[in-house]
């Protein structure tokens, strides 16, 4: 409570340029990877009743930047000052005891437990754990939020999105005077990220300090006070909170593109859709009829799915996050039992078959979790490339590898797609989010494919690997291939697609054609509401 | 021991890279030896307490079990089931599968071997009837690896508990099979038919080293090769390090799995005949060498590597042969050879550790 | 036939049951405990052999079969402290370390006795039974469970206390949780490393604990090899057990029922050789788990060391 | 020159090893001859330790397990070193292979008579940790002594486990349990799992409240017994050591096979102070009967047969 109440009698003070009431300073921080520079002397201020957004590509650094103020990670060189203070945070107790709050960028909670168990961890340990007192609080916090939580339902049961509001809900419950919130809209739906929004602005109204860390620069604009830029581990700029408040959002849009890519683009997100000739006599190329696959403990069945896709064409699926997209597209791929339904490729059935069948016959699955099952994290780029083509010539001969063969090609795409990497043989885990997505673009996108099938394929990637990765679905549209878009993202399916259909519950509810005002269709679409 | 440094200058076309990677094997072999050194420090600290001079102790480790000509015969000799026994867990190991039911399997092929060798060898040619028992002994092995097999590749169940349990059985099977099916009616031991001297596996050259060593060291460079180079390899490796992705790849992982099950059972079963066939003759009632124990660390410690994994189960056959020798000439109860072996794994553990982290902070 | 299954040999083999039982139960109840912070213990052999031996030259010096189990249970924990250094602290291989350790405990142990005790083997005294009033008249039943000593009381009220310790503390819930996602833990404030040190720590207590019983009760003497698996059986039961402590105590039973049954059988002059009948805790294992195996839930993050902030 | 012995297991089990330690000592002393001792080298591969100590330069292997009968004869041919082993009598081989079958089946036999006649309760127990055949044959034996001497008293047979030598634990457990089924008197049979054989025996109190007693094997585990001792079949190898000592010399090795029995005292029956003198004098005239032959007693070496025979007198 007290210090609660100097934190906010701090912001009182708050005059710009004021460096004696940061609650979080850095000063010329460094950290190394063995290869990489993450952060390179790294000067920052965090204040209360700021919202500090960090911005930069992927593998910048933030995310490294934010493991060191949560005790994760310790500086190889360089000061952090807490309350102005030269401070070691030596642990995330540590961090914790400073009023450092984190939501991660990865899912920190233990699956096997219950929400309550999840927000009560750290607690004493000889304590029972205070379940009544807990549910208490929750329920004031909750109430100003305006959001809810099954206290008692089994985090691994939760969708992504319930996972982050969770954390969110974590971080709130300590008292945190400084929360930081790691790419915490990535999994949110456009409401959800209004909520969020306006959360924090509350929350800096009370004194909290706030880093917020994200792609999209429209949140950026609309959410924050102070931006700060990184770019390959270094600072390159800031926004202080009186420029910020002197200019528009998309004055500001055009300063941080300016700062992270340099003068090239003028409003990024907005990409104009490239108009294509589907032609509509051609036969589909991926035919779905009355699908459906059990319900399991974790996530809802699919019942009685049904579409087309003609070549040239990209079908959305859009809806909330965890109403079976992932069910979908893992059924397509045969990597999930189905109950009914068929399946076809050209015209013949493919239902019976399996993964790799599918595969070669040109089925391609661009799978949104790419640590947990779209590479192998300990196997070098180079042989991430091939996983699905493990056996296959050139690269393998009567199955003996061919290594030289391998690297070649590996080479080739690391160059075609730009992939950051240190090198072939760095283990894939290594580089960041966006880099990954590109070795995975790369396998997917090779020789043969006919129906390709992206669930959230520009999900925690930045600005420019999304543009990136949005020229290539749609260039590979365009090449007559057949694209499923599954995306929680409503201005990316409607930038690109050319019909949306919208999932709910396990269901398709309804398909509409991406002209005028297909927003609002999809919009009541996804509330429940009829087209 | 020395290098002779000039020769190998002269024979290397790049002397930089030549240079380098003899202080490559340098380290190795510095990274290998230290710590066997620490340890035998250590463990002569225990002989010391017990009243033992420990440099005599080595003395005789060293001379009975490796620089002695009959003390190498017998190490080397000694190495034979354990190489088979080790490429077999390096096939489990690097598809991610904990076999520990090596005993149990290695037993079954034993007394598989012991039973149908001394019949085949009246039934047709020496060499035949070898490569007969040889197979079926695989086969038995391979087959008593299904249960595990199956339960974890289309059950999920965890396979730590199943080899365990299969192990235990088995060494029960084995008695049961040598003592009431396979049972030499001709002596009152319970024990199978002995096979004659002279239709095992010849032995090398003028010595008493079993060609199985051979054998061994092909199977491990074998299955070394087919680990990194070739596809089926590949695939093991990545069922191994993330089940997940070798689903979404497309591999058909419960047909890996009992693959996988039935290529590591099946060299332990091998490495039971291949140590009756070319060493024991014959399989006696509760005979249990428990070999697979002291593998398992040796195949980690190497990383799953086959060569280096050679180089783990020498040292284990030195150890067990020299100390062996050394305890008995000392007063020391045989015992002690436990505990030197398992001071060498801890160190070499730690070493690499330490080797690791060096490695880390010079890079960063 | 009748005749010879009397109450009180019936009683006896029920007795021997329970008494097979409890260190198959400690062990397993210690490995679980291991296993549900994440970290499979391969030594428990080893602390067991260690318990034993040092359980029983407590016991033996002192006269005290209570400061036996004392020490037994210290002497497990000596061993854990290595494991616990080598595996949890800087993250050595814990299947390389802990073979290592059951290796060379059962060296070091025999070594010792061969020093120590290979001329004398001295045998303690029978432990004096703890009687529960009224129970412990119950025909069969009775003397089975309620004529042991203190300590097999005190085992079983383990189990509970276990059961407690998982469900209804913080200290079940850090348990937990640094066996599923270890990273979890520590972004909560929890010292992962410490957790799972503790964890097996109390592993080593309840493994030497069990070798102490076994040494001390089970047998009333110590000699080199003594556990003969105890160790991996109960790695068995507590992977069988699947986090819940009252499953290792039936399992813990079963084994030990099995054992008396081949005793029984053998008794009754029914003719199946012995290895056959021996094999009998072990089918019965396996017939269980190929009927219930499905998938077996063990922790995510089991024998898998933590680093913090490595990825 | 030297002899040399090899054996399984530490020669201080007050038991197989120890004797026969204790026999190739005393009687290379007597002969005049170095005895080097190999202990402790476990059921495995002795090919190594039996080669080493030939070339040490041993004139005499005496690989003292059944478990080293393949590999001391091969040995023998290998580097021509006279090798004498167990158990099998069909081996022999001149100047090479000598057999020594030893069975204590002729004393086990007076054991059984003598429990019978001590036995308050009328029920005896054997508890064995394995089913060799050198432990099977006084099994049966001392059963065939029981009968022959009160057909009344009941027998219980129990195996401990598989391979269960040091299972002291399991050894007690079962010894317990056979106690409670009425036996008063135990005839025990296993390496170290007999230490637990004894210990139930001394912690145990028969139905009627009294003393159970033990009947030990091979050894004489008087030095460390605590008044529960009552006997004991004892084996004495010296006289079987010293005939191989001078066959060797005699050049006469390895024709034939050695033995032992009550005849020359090697086997011989343990007189402890819990023996009335009545029933002493009793046995020492059976004793008699037996060596004369009057009273046959024949070794049963298989397991499955000394079970049947178990049966058969259960009922
Ligand atoms: N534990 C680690 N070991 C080695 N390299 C690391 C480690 N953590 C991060 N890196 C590297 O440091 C760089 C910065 O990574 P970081 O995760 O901070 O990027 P980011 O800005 O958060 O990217 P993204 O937007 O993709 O999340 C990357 O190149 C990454 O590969
Ligand atoms: N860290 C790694 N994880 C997975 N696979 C790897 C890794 N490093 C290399 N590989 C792949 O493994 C195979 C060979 O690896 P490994 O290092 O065992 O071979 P190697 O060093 O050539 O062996 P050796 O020199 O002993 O013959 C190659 O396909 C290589 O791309
Ligand atoms: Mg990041
Ligand atoms: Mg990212």
């Amino acid at each position: 409570m007290f210090l609660r109440l100097w934190a906010f009698m701090g912001s009182l003070s708050s005059l710009p340029g004021a460096d004696t009431c940061d609650i979080v300073a850095l000063a010329g921080v460094t950290k190394r990877f063995p290869g990489i520079v993450a952060n390179d002397s790294i000067d920052l201020s965090i204040r209360p009743g700021e919202v500090h957004v960090l911005l930069g590509e992927n593998g910048a650094g933030k995310s490294t930047l934010i493991g060191m103020l949560s005790g994760l990670l310790q500086p190889d060189e360089g000061r952090i000052l807490v309350d102005g203070k030269v401070t070691q945070i030596t642990s995330p107790r540590h961090a914790l005891a400073l009023g450092i709050g984190t939501v991660f960028q990865h899912m920190m909670l233990v699956p096997a437990l219950s929400v309550a168990e999840n927000l009560l961890l750290g607690g004493p340990w000889w304590q029972r754990p205070r379940i009544e007192a807990l549910e208490a609080r929750v329920a004031k916090i909750t109430r100003s939020l305006g959001i809810t939580v099954k206290l008692h339902a089994r985090v691994s049961e939760l969708s992504l999105g319930e996972q982050q509001q969770v954390e969110i809900l974590r971080a709130m419950v300590r008292n945190s005077r400084l929360l930081i919130l790691d790419e915490s809209t990535s999994m949110l739906t456009p409401k959800g990220i209004d909520e969020l929004g306006t959360l924090m602005r509350r929350l800096v109204k009370q004194g909290l300090a706030i880093v917020f860390i994200t792609h999209k620069l429209k949140e950026a604009a609309a959410f924050g006070d102070r931006i700060s830029v990184l770019k390959l581990g270094r600072k390159v700029g800031e926004i202080p909170p009186e420029r910020f408040r002197a200019l528009g959002e998309q004055e500001i849009i055009s300063q941080i593109v300016d700062l992270m890519f340099g003068k090239q683009k003028d409003d990024p997100e907005a990409v104009e859709r490239p108009i294509r000739k589907v032609s509509v006599e051609a036969a589909p190329l991926l035919q779905v009829t009355d699908l459906a696959a059990a319900p399991t403990d974790n996530a809802p069945g699919l019942s009685s799915i049904s579409f087309d896709i003609r070549p040239g064409e990209i079908l959305g699926i859009a809806g909330i996050d965890g109403n079976g997209q992932k069910q979908l597209a893992e059924a397509l791929a045969g990597q999930r039992v189905t109950t009914g339904g068929s399946v076809r490729l050209e015209g013949t059935a493919i239902e019976m078959l399996s993964v790799g069948e599918r595969r070669q016959r040109g089925l391609r699955y661009l799978t949104d979790d790419r640590l947990g099952e779209g590479t192998v994290g300990t196997f070098p780029v180079s042989i991430n490339f091939f996983l699905k083509q493990v056996g296959a010539p050139p690269f393998w001969r009567n199955g003996f590898e061919q290594r030289a063969e391998i690297d070649k090609r590996a080479a080739q795409l690391v160059r075609e797609y730009d992939v950051r990497t240190p090198s072939l043989k760095t283990p894939v885990a290594r580089l960041s989010g966006g880099n990954i997505q590109k070795v995975l673009l790369a396998r997917e996108l090779a020789e043969g494919a006919k129906v390709v099938i992206f669930n959230k394929p520009t999900y925690g990637l930045d600005l420019a690997n999304t543009l990136a990765s949005r020229q290539r679905i749609c260039a590979t549209a365009a090449r007559g291939l057949a694209v499923l878009l599954i995306s929680t993202d409503l201005e990316e399916l409607l930038s690109m697609c050319d019909r949306i259909a919208v999932i709910a519950s396990g269901a398709l509810v309804g398909t509409v054609e991406n002209v005028d005002d297909a927003r609002t269709r999809v919009g009541r679409l996804m509330i429940g509401l009829a087209a | 021991m020395s290098i002779d440094t000039p020769s190998v200058n002269a024979t290397a076309p790049d002397p930089t890279s030549a240079a380098a990677a003899r202080r490559d094997i340098l380290h190795r072999l510095l990274m290998t030896l230290g710590p066997i050194l620490a340890a035998l420090v250590i463990a002569g600290c225990i002989l010391l307490a017990v009243g033992v001079d420990p440099l005599a102790y080595y003395g005789y480790v060293l001379e009975k079990g490796l620089f002695s000509p009959l003390g190498i015969q017998q190490t080397l000799t000694r190495m034979a089931p354990l190489l088979f026994l080790a490429a077999g867990l390096i096939v489990a190991f690097r598809a991610g599968m904990w076999n520990l039911g090596g005993d149990g399997q290695f037993l079954l092929g034993a007394v598989t071997a012991a039973a149908s060798a001394p019949v085949f060898v009246q039934l047709m040619p020496a060499w035949l009837a070898l490569i007969c028992s040889f197979l079926i002994a695989a086969a038995v092995a391979m087959i008593w690896s299904l249960v595990p097999a199956l339960l974890r590749g289309y059950q999920g169940v965890n396979e730590i508990i199943t080899t365990l349990m299969m192990t235990f059985l088995g060494t029960s099977l084995a008695n049961v099979l040598v003592k009431l099916v396979f049972r030499d009616p001709g002596t009152t031991v319970p024990q199978t038919r002995t096979l004659p001297v002279e239709d095992r596996l010849p032995r090398l050259f003028d010595t008493t080293i079993t060609s199985g060593l051979l054998l061994g060291l092909a199977a491990i460079i074998i299955v070394h090769l087919v680990m990194t180079r070739t596809a089926f390899g590949l695939k093991l490796r990545i069922v191994g390090a993330n089940p997940r992705a070798a689903i979404h790849a497309g591999l058909g992982v419960p047909g890996l799995t009992v693959a996988v099950f039935a290529i590591s059972a099946g060299l332990a079963g091998l490495a039971g005949a291949v140590d009756i066939i070319g060493v024991q003759g014959n399989v006696r009632a509760d005979w249990n060498p428990a070999y697979g124990l002291a593998v398992i660390p040796a195949v980690f410690l190497a990383r799953m590597n086959g060569f280096a994994a050679i180089g783990f189960v020498f040292l284990l056959s030195v150890l067990s042969i020299g100390g062996e020798s050394a305890a008995r000439r000392l007063g020391v109860p045989n015992h002690f050879t436990l505990v030197l072996v398992s001071i060498v794994l801890i160190v070499l553990a730690l070493a690499e550790y330490v080797d690791h982290r060096y490695n880390q902070s010079r890079k960063a | 036939m009748t005749g010879l299954f009397s109450e009180v040999f019936l009683g006896a083999l029920m007795f021997g049951a329970v008494t097979a039982a409890i260190p198959l139960l400690l062990a397993g109840l210690g490995e679980q405990m291991s296993e549900k912070a994440g970290v499979l213990n391969i030594g428990i052999e080893g602390m067991m052999l260690a318990g034993a031996y040092l359980g029983f030259v407590g016991a033996f010096y002192s006269g005290s079969l209570w400061l036996g189990f004392l020490t037994g249970a210290a002497g497990g924990v000596a061993v854990a402290l290595i494991m616990a250094l080598l595996c949890v602290r800087i993250g050595l291989n814990q299947i390389v370390i802990g073979i290592a350790l059951t290796l060379g405990l059962e060296g070091l142990t025999a070594l010792l006795h061969h020093f120590q005790f290979s001329r004398s083997y001295p045998r303690l005294p029978a432990a004096n039974a703890t009687v529960i009033p009224l129970l412990s008249d119950i025909p069969v039943i009775g003397p089975a469970f309620f004529k042991h000593h203190l300590i097999v009381y005190l085992a079983l009220a383990l189990v509970f206390g276990m059961r407690y310790l998982y469900r209804h503390t913080q200290l079940g819930l850090n348990l937990q949780a640094a066996g599923d996602k270890p990273a979890a833990l520590d972004v909560a404030g929890i010292d992962v490393i410490k957790t799972r040190t503790i964890a097996v720590l109390t592993t080593g207590a309840l493994a030497g604990l069990g070798g102490a019983y076994l040494a001390n009760v089970g047998a009333g003497l110590f000699i080199p090899f003594i556990s003969n698996g105890a160790g991996f059986l109960g790695i068995v039961l507590a992977m069988l057990a699947r986090g819940r402590p009252v499953w290792v105590l039936f399992g813990a039973l079963l084994f030990g029922v099995c054992l008396s049954l081949t005793t029984a059988m053998q008794v009754a002059g029914i003719n199946i050789p012995t290895d056959v009948i021996q094999m009998l805790p072990f089918l019965a294992v396996m017939i269980m788990l190929v009927l219930f195996g499905r998938r077996a839930s063990l922790p995510a993050a089991l024998g898998i060391p933590y680093e913090r902030g490595t990825r | 020159k030297s002899i040399a012995i090899l054996t399984p297991e530490e020669g201080t089990d007050y038991g197989w090893n120890q004797q026969g330690i204790d026999a190739a000592r005393a009687a290379g002393k007597a002969a005049g001859v170095e005895v080097v001792v190999a202990q402790g080298l476990g059921y495995g591969d002795v090919r190594p330790t039996l080669r080493e100590l030939a070339s040490d330069g041993a004139s005499l292997l005496i690989a003292h397990a059944s478990g080293y009968n393949t590999s001391g004869p091969e040995i023998a041919k290998e580097l021509k070193v006279p090798v004498a082993i167990v158990d099998t009598p069909s081996g022999l081989e001149k100047g090479l292979v000598a057999d020594y079958t030893l069975s204590g089946h002729q004393g086990a036999y007076l054991a059984g008579r003598l429990a019978a006649k001590m036995s308050r309760s009328k029920s005896v127990g054997i508890v064995v940790s394995g089913e060799p055949p050198s432990w099977n044959s006084q099994s049966a034996a001392f059963a065939q002594g029981v009968k022959a001497e009160n057909p009344e008293v009941k027998i219980t047979y129990a195996v401990i486990g598989p391979a269960a030598y040091s299972d002291a634990a399991g050894g007690k457990r079962v010894t317990e349990s056979v106690i409670a089924s009425g036996a008063d008197i135990i005839f025990g049979q296993g390496n170290g799992s007999s230490f637990g054989m004894l210990q139930a025996v001394e912690t145990t109190k028969a139905a009627d409240g009294g003393k159970v007693y033990f009947i030990d094997v091979i050894g004489d585990k008087t030095p460390i017994d605590k008044g529960f001792l009552l006997s004991s079949v004892v084996w004495n190898i010296e006289p079987v050591y010293a005939a191989m000592i001078n066959d060797l010399k005699a050049d006469t090795f390895g024709t034939k096979s050695y033995s032992i029995g009550l005849k020359d005292d090697s086997v011989k029956l343990l007189k402890t102070a819990a023996i009335p003198d009545k029933v002493w004098t009793e046995i020492q005239m059976l004793r008699e009967e037996v060596i004369s032959g009057k009273i046959p007693v024949e070794p049963v070496y298989d397991a499955a047969a000394v079970r049947a025979l178990m049966t058969s007198v259960a009922q």
